[in-house]
């Protein structure tokens, strides 16, 4: 690498832009280019949009290839599907920049992500806990085949093998959206009298799931989410116990900034881990603080600086 | 073949079946020419070649769908068919019988599962659209049994030769059309037509409608499931969702090609025509810039606008 | 020939739908060589017994015999082995096929297991010649006039080269011309040794062509005779079961009314630059060979296709309907020809076909009024002799009898024009002395009849004055003693041009 | 006997004995499944699929589909929020001018398949994609909480213990239900939907009847958006995706035929309640996706066995 030359033109090939996640993960990435603009290191940002269509994705990726830009920044639609489009735009010397779904192949600049298997695993621990490690739970999973949902899922196993103590009523698949996984919930509330604890595993499951047990007349029980600001605002509202993490939206940001320290000859790490924050009683009040600035069914992501993103590429 | 093809009533058939699809050719070479302007390098073998590979599976499944519209049916496992092609192509490719084991297992799995789905509608007389919606989730689960999450296998060389930067996609989808064009000159081909306009008229005729019916599914399958295989290949593994978006995409791209619901009304050509136009179409629309908002309004226009520009113009030329 | 063996008979069959017993313990026998009639009022179940005899449906009890031997299960594609061929009354053609591939269909000559398009032209174009059709052979059916489908129909039974050939009212919207050639097919096959069954409500065709004859009545057969032994009033009173009296009624003599349309310059569809008037009190026939633009005068006239002219006045108001509802509203109506595709909507009931254009007048507020509608029902099937469970689906009803529906629906809006196009296409005789006494009468009430018609002594019995289209252009006005068949047809072929061309050379 | 083939010939009845049926067995082998709250919840849950399938049923009567109703639905449940006047404390005024975006919406979807000839099919699915660029830009594709007093109290009243949007789902099934059998209106579109040639030759104006029908559909694919937005409370890009389908899927398992013509409302009530409880038998058996998924499946194909066949040719 190091044949390009700034300013160099950043390619944005997102799998589906209309969740209120990957708006918000935009914004951080229009922002964090407009920044780059006026360090002169960035000339103009392409976006794309692939409507949830893993092959219209390798469309957009192979028409970046042929436009030339300089870097692509990508969430795969598929854990493997693109592949090989992204190994081609890797042997033109284009920085490729993978983050969130991350794809299989190792032929990228830099994959960015938090560790879904600890995701799950955190998540599972907090709730055994909670439950002293005895106790009936529920499990809210995210869509089936895909590999993120998959992966929280994995990684709870270990620990709830651990707790024999635990016992798993049911689980189930809906998409990241209250409504079905609010529908969900309310069926399975019906059919299990006694539930102690519901080990929800992302996005807006909590939110949903929370509203069933309301709309019930239910008891709220020990529950795991993430930061999805309408489950923040219910956990303080019903005094909820409960945890949460988060895939911080400016993974965006890094990334672009990542590719742009790749073109730029800087070496950055194969893998840029980055650590999971965790909410809970103690920094929810903090969070909730800065709640308005964030759309209603938006994530209240962390703070982040130019700093944080080199301490993470220092790894 | 050759005889019959250089025959004149052949060649004046396959003549008038132009007419009507006039408008939709112009506006798919004018957006190819678009295409070319905007981005020469589609006239290169490598271009070309990347280009067909991502249109190849929508006209595959394309054909799969028109198949059936033009019998008079329709089907909404086309997206879970393709899935579960990728996923049998991934998991048994690396297997004891390797690649040509697991075209065999894909093509069999798209015919039986095609053909049973005939029998039912054929036979029980139930309507195809909610059969093969049935169907969907029943495929759509095979897939996701099968291989829970992306994964398996595909060979290297087979990914290097269906999506390497060879034309050998496009060389093969003009076998396939070349053979749905032998197909249709064979009576059971020409049945589908028939049985798919006049069924009564048909089957007095001594048309055998239900195996018409069925041979339509089980081909149809065929192609949706083959469909599965190349995404496989070119994307080197199989994911059991991957197929979603096929299921509307293959039905929009036959209606855009003129193909209707009624059955018997349509070619094969302008469906194809019609899934090359919503390929193009994304990567015109990437190379003018547009943003996605407007990707996604200026979509919804040039569909209506390529059905209804050639249906103003011809309305316009009637009344002068 | 009495030693000849039967080619196709069929054997005490019966026959119901849904419980109904519409062929009651029927007998028929084909033999080589002989043109048979099949006669019977609509519904007495002729149809019905050709499908059994062709395979197309299965007797619930008696047999089918092939060649004396009893078949177990016919099927049509048994029966086209066996050598039988059917011109279906209701069309069994694929309209976006070619005419071609719809006279091959079902027996397709192959090679290597595709279709032989060399010989299937070489075959289609002999049979062509046959019937006279010379539209291209590439051409889709649907772009044909229903006349011209009939005649492909026709192609269509002659390609299989049947030994026995089912004609089922195969005329019925034939003209003269058209007619003259098919009889002409149909003696040829008769002295091949072909065997021919021939269903027609034309009696004078019959009495041309056949010489035996078989009359359904009510599912029983009340005579199965030779044809010599009987004359035409003996032949209705077989199938009416009681005298008739004349089919045509009388034509009252000339008293033209006030001009309800006038047109000049008209020009629809294949019609070009007609210029006519059609008066109050008049039938008005409108003639010519099947497709010369019959149609698309009453098409345009009704504003259901484009149409233009350089003057036109409808009850002395300028200018054509723009659309159907504004033809409706002008009091101007239309029966098709075609009534299975363009008359009825054929799986709803009787009684929601004949309602269907006067829903808005019926209606109270906002909502329909039941009673109303049920007595209005009930009339119209009194009026026009439509028996039965008006709940029915009309695609229950026999051909005649949907005929019947198709005309009934428009009798509560009072027209002031009628626009027909073949009225009693396919309609028994009875039921045509009815229809012709109802225009007769439409007329003396002050309305106006145009009537399209490929019924040639329809036009001369009935019309007031006939129009005989030629490519689309006028070629003929007669007007009372001159309207013959003579004139007509010669009209309709360019024969008359041609010697008004010869006199003014003179 | 004779009320067995009755029972048969009759595709509404049968799919709401059909209703019956596994209700009265899933209340006995699983717990908790005939409480009478969790019984009105799937009432509740299918008023919304009634309801937006009471547009399609129109629709599909008519031979055409409409695959704009999930679109529709996502646009009023994101806009009346939006839109919601302060000054109108009742909240009507957001609600009525939604619906008319909605209409709206719908005219634009007649149009296009009348004066420009697209087929329906198209003409709505492009629909669909516009609506949803459309949406992005209005909304910035986030979520809006509803403040609006109606839509809540349509979303979570329970007046004399049975929910306003149930109470809503009566209204609307009897408006259609007179509609199709009671107004001249209903028959023409079904004489359209059976033989647009014939119906438009005997004076059904094609034009007219399309732009109604379309208008209608927008309507109840509306009023289905506010219903879904006050029993969530929250609208969101993507909250009426799952209701495409599902609507289609009730009106053909309700007995109407995909081509038009033939069939009534009367048969998608019950089919959207068979297809809420179906979702809701499968969601609390414990077993992986995929076999859930085949399950789901299998069960709507036998139920289809019962109540879905054409009448032989
Ligand atoms: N598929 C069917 N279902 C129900 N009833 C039928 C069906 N086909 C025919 N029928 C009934 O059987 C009777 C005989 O019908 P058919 O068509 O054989 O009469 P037809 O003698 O050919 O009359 P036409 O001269 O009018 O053609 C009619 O009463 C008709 O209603
Ligand atoms: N089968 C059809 N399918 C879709 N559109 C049609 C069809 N037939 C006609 N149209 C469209 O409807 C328009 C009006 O046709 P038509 O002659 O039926 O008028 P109409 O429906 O009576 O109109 P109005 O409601 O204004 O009286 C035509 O311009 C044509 O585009
Ligand atoms: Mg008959
Ligand atoms: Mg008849």
């Amino acid at each position: 690498k190091g044949d390009r030359k700034a300013p160099y033109t950043i390619g944005w090939a997102n799998i589906y832009s209309v969740p209120t996640w990957m708006k918000q993960t935009e914004g951080t990435i229009t922002a964090e280019v407009d920044e780059l603009k006026k360090a002169g290191l960035v000339k103009d940002l392409m976006v794309t949009d692939a409507q949830g269509n893993a092959q219209t994705q390798i469309q957009h990726i192979q028409s970046m290839i042929d436009a030339n830009v300089d870097a692509i920044v990508v969430i795969a639609g598929s854990s493997n599907a693109l592949d090989r489009v992204i190994s081609d735009a890797c042997d033109k010397g284009i920085a490729i920049v993978n983050f969130d779904s991350l794809v299989n192949t190792d032929k990228v600049t830099a994959k960015i992500n938090t560790d879904s298997s600890e995701w799950g695993g955190t998540a599972a621990k907090w709730l055994v806990d909670k439950l002293g490690g005895k106790g009936k739970i529920i499990i809210m999973n995210g869509p089936a085949g895909i590999s993120v949902s998959d992966d929280r899922r994995k990684g709870a196993q270990p620990v709830l093998d651990a707790n024999k103590g635990i016992q798993i009523i049911t689980e189930t698949n809906t998409e990241y959206n209250v409504a079905p996984a609010q529908e969900a919930m309310t069926s399975l509330l019906f059919a299990n009298p006694d539930i102690d604890g519901v080990l929800s595993l992302g996005g807006a499951l909590s939110a949903g799931s929370v509203l069933a047990f309301d709309r019930q007349g239910r008891d709220q029980v020990p529950i795991t989410g993430e930061n999805a600001r309408q489950f923040l605002e219910l956990w303080k509202e019903k005094g909820l116990k409960g945890w949460a993490t988060m895939q911080p939206n400016w993974l965006g940001a890094l990334s672009v900034y990542t590719a742009v320290q790749a073109l730029e000859g800087k070496n950055v790490p194969a893998f840029v881990k980055v650590p999971l924050p965790v909410i809970d009683d103690s920094s929810i009040d903090s969070y909730l603080a800065s709640a308005d600035k964030f759309p209603a069914d938006g994530y209240i992501y962390s703070e982040y600086d130019k700093a944080l993103f080199d301490k993470l590429l220092a790894q | 073949m050759s005889a019959s093809a250089s025959n004149w009533l052949y060649g004046a058939v396959q003549h008038r079946r132009n007419r009507g699809l006039g408008g939709l050719y112009v506006v798919v070479a004018a957006f190819l020419v678009l295409y070319a302007a905007l981005f020469p390098g589609i006239l290169s073998i490598g271009g070309f070649s990347k280009f067909t590979q991502n249109w190849f599976p929508l006209a595959l499944v394309t054909m799969a769908q028109a198949l059936l519209m033009l019998n008079g049916g329709i089907t909404l496992a086309i997206g879970p068919l393709v899935s579960l092609g990728a996923v049998i192509a991934a998991t048994t490719m690396g297997g004891a019988f390797g690649v040509p084991g697991g075209l065999l297992a894909v093509s069999i799995a798209g015919i039986a599962i095609g053909a049973i789905t005939g029998v039912v509608v054929a036979h029980l007389r139930l309507p195809a659209i909610i059969v093969t919606l049935a169907g969907s989730f029943i495929i759509g689960g095979a897939a996701l049994i099968l291989l829970p999450r992306p994964g398996g296998f595909v060979p290297d060389w087979l990914s290097n030769a269906l999506a390497g930067h060879t034309p050998i996609a496009f060389v093969v989808l003009v076998v396939i059309v070349g053979h749905w064009k032998l197909f249709l000159a064979t009576p059971l081909g020409l049945g589908i037509y028939a049985a798919g306009d006049n069924p009564l008229g048909a089957f007095r005729s001594g048309v055998p409608i239900e195996r018409v019916k069925i041979v339509s599914f089980a081909l149809s399958g065929l192609l949706a499931a083959l469909a599965g295989l190349f995404v496989a290949a070119q994307t080197g593994s199989g994911d059991p969702v991957i197929g979603t978006p096929f299921t509307l995409n293959s039905i929009a791209a036959a209606v855009l090609g003129g193909v209707g619901f009624i059955g018997g009304k349509g070619t094969m050509r302008g469906a194809i025509c019609g899934s090359l136009l919503l390929s193009v179409m994304i990567n015109v629309m990437f190379f003018l810039g547009f943003p996605p908002v407007a990707q996604y309004v200026a979509q919804g226009l040039i569909i209506v606008g390529a059905v209804a520009v050639p249906e103003l113009l011809a309305q316009w030329r009637a009344g002068r | 020939m009495k030693d000849a063996k039967p080619l196709l008979e069929a054997r005490q069959v019966f026959k119901g739908f849904f419980g109904n017993p519409v062929l009651k313990g029927v007998d028929i026998a084909l033999f080589p060589g002989r043109v048979h009639a099949l006669l019977g009022e609509n519904g007495a179940g002729k149809s019905t017994l050709i499908n059994l005899l062709s395979g197309a449906l299965q007797p619930d009890d008696g047999t089918i015999a092939v060649d004396g031997q009893p078949v177990e299960r016919l099927s049509p594609a048994s029966a086209r082995a066996a050598g039988i061929a059917v011109v279906q009354q209701e069309l069994s053609l694929a309209g976006e096929l070619s005419i071609a591939e719809n006279i091959g269909l079902g027996a397709y000559p192959r090679r290597f297991g595709l279709i032989d398009y060399q010989a299937l032209h070489k075959g289609v174009r002999q049979v062509c010649d046959m019937v006279g059709l010379t539209e291209p052979l590439a051409m889709p059916v649907a772009s044909l006039a229903l006349g011209r489908r009939q005649m492909v129909e026709i192609a269509k039974a002659m390609f299989r080269k049947p030994r026995v050939l089912i004609l089922d009212e195969p005329t019925s919207s034939l003209s003269a011309h058209e007619a003259g050639i098919l009889a002409g097919l149909i003696a040829t096959l008769r002295d091949r040794g072909v065997g021919l069954l021939y269903i027609s409500h034309r009696l004078n065709e019959v009495q041309a062509l056949c010489s035996h004859v078989t009359v359904l009545k009510d599912g029983v057969v009340t005579a199965d005779q030779s044809l010599a032994e009987i004359d035409g009033k003996g032949l209705v009173r077989l199938m009416v079961g009681r005298e008739t009296g004349e089919l045509f009624p009388p034509r009252p003599p000339a008293c033209p009314g006030a001009i309800r349309i006038s047109v000049e310059g008209f020009s629809a569809g294949l019609v070009r630059d007609a210029g006519f008037t059609a008066r109050v009190g008049e039938i008005v026939g409108i003639g010519g060979l099947v497709g010369q633009g019959q149609e698309d005068l009453l098409l345009g006239l009704y504003g259901a296709i484009p149409a233009k002219a350089a003057r036109a006045e409808i009850d002395g108001k300028p200018g054509l309907p723009g659309r159907v509802t504004e033809a409706n509203a002008a009091g101007i109506v239309y029966v098709p020809a075609d009534r299975k595709h363009e008359g009825l909507v054929l799986p709803h009931s009787i009684a929601s076909n004949i309602i269907l254009p006067s829903l808005g007048r019926l209606a109270r507020g906002a909502f329909r009024d039941r009673s109303a509608e049920t007595g209005l029902i009930a009339d119209l099937a009194k009026k026009l002799t439509i028996k039965g469970d008006v709940a029915r689906p009309v695609q229950a009803l026999s051909g005649g009898n949907q005929q019947k529906v198709a005309l009934a629906k428009w009798l509560p809006l009072d027209p002031s024009v009628f626009l027909l196009n073949d009225p009693t296409r396919g309609v028994d005789i009875e039921t045509k002395r009815e229809i012709y006494l109802m225009l007769r009468n439409f007329a003396s009430e002050g309305r106006l009849v145009i009537l399209a018609s490929s019924d040639t002594p329809e036009l001369v019995n009935l019309c007031d004055r006939v129009v005989v289209l030629r490519e689309g252009r006028i070629a003929a006005e007669l007007t009372g003693h001159a309207i013959t068949e003579e004139a007509i047809v010669g009209a309709a072929m360019g024969v008359t041009e041609r010697v008004a061309d010869k006199e003014a050379v003179q | 006997m004779s009320i067995v083939r009755t029972v048969f010939r009759n595709p509404p009845l049968l799919t709401f004995l059909l209703v019956a049926l596994v209700w009265i067995v899933a209340s006995l082998t699983l717990r908790g499944f005939g409480a009478y709250g969790h019984l009105r919840y799937l009432l509740e849950l299918a008023a919304v699929i009634g309801i937006a399938a009471a547009g399609q049923t129109l629709v599909i009567l008519m031979g055409g589909i409409d695959l704009s109703v999930g679109a529709v639905i996502t646009v009023t449940a994101i806009l009346v929020p939006l839109i919601s006047p302060a000054w109108d404390p009742t909240g009507l005024a957001g609600v009525g001018l939604a619906l008319l975006i909605a209409v709206g919406i719908g005219l634009l979807n007649g149009a296009g398949a009348t004066y420009l000839r697209v087929p329906p099919i198209i003409m709505t699915l492009a629909m669909a994609t516009f609506l949803q660029g459309l949406l992005v830009i209005v909304a910035g594709g986030s979520a809006v909480t509803v403040q609006n007093p109606a839509v809540i109290l349509l979303g979570q009243a329970r007046p004399l213990g049975v929910p306003a949007g149930v109470l809503l789902w009566i209204v609307v099934s009897a408006v259609v239900l007179l509609l199709i059998h009671r107004m001249p209106i209903g028959a023409r579109f079904l004489a359209l939907g059976a033989n647009p040639l014939a119906a438009r030759l005997s004076g059904v104006s094609i034009t007219r009847n399309t732009l109604v029908l379309y208008a209608l559909s927008g309507f109840f694919a509306g009023l289905a958006g506010i219903l879904l937005l006050g029993m969530n409370r929250q609208g969101y890009v993507g909250i009426g995706d799952p209701y495409l389908l599902t609507s289609i899927a009730a009106v053909v398992l309700g007995g109407t035929s995909i081509l038009g013509g033939r069939g009534t409302y009367a048969g998608t009530i019950p089919g959207a309640i068979l297809l809420v409880t179906t979702t809701a038998l499968i969601t609390v058996v414990n077993a992986s996706p995929g076999w859930r998924s085949i399950m789901f499946g299998t069960l709507i194909l036998a139920l289809l066995l019962i109540s879905g066949r054409e009448a032989r040719r």
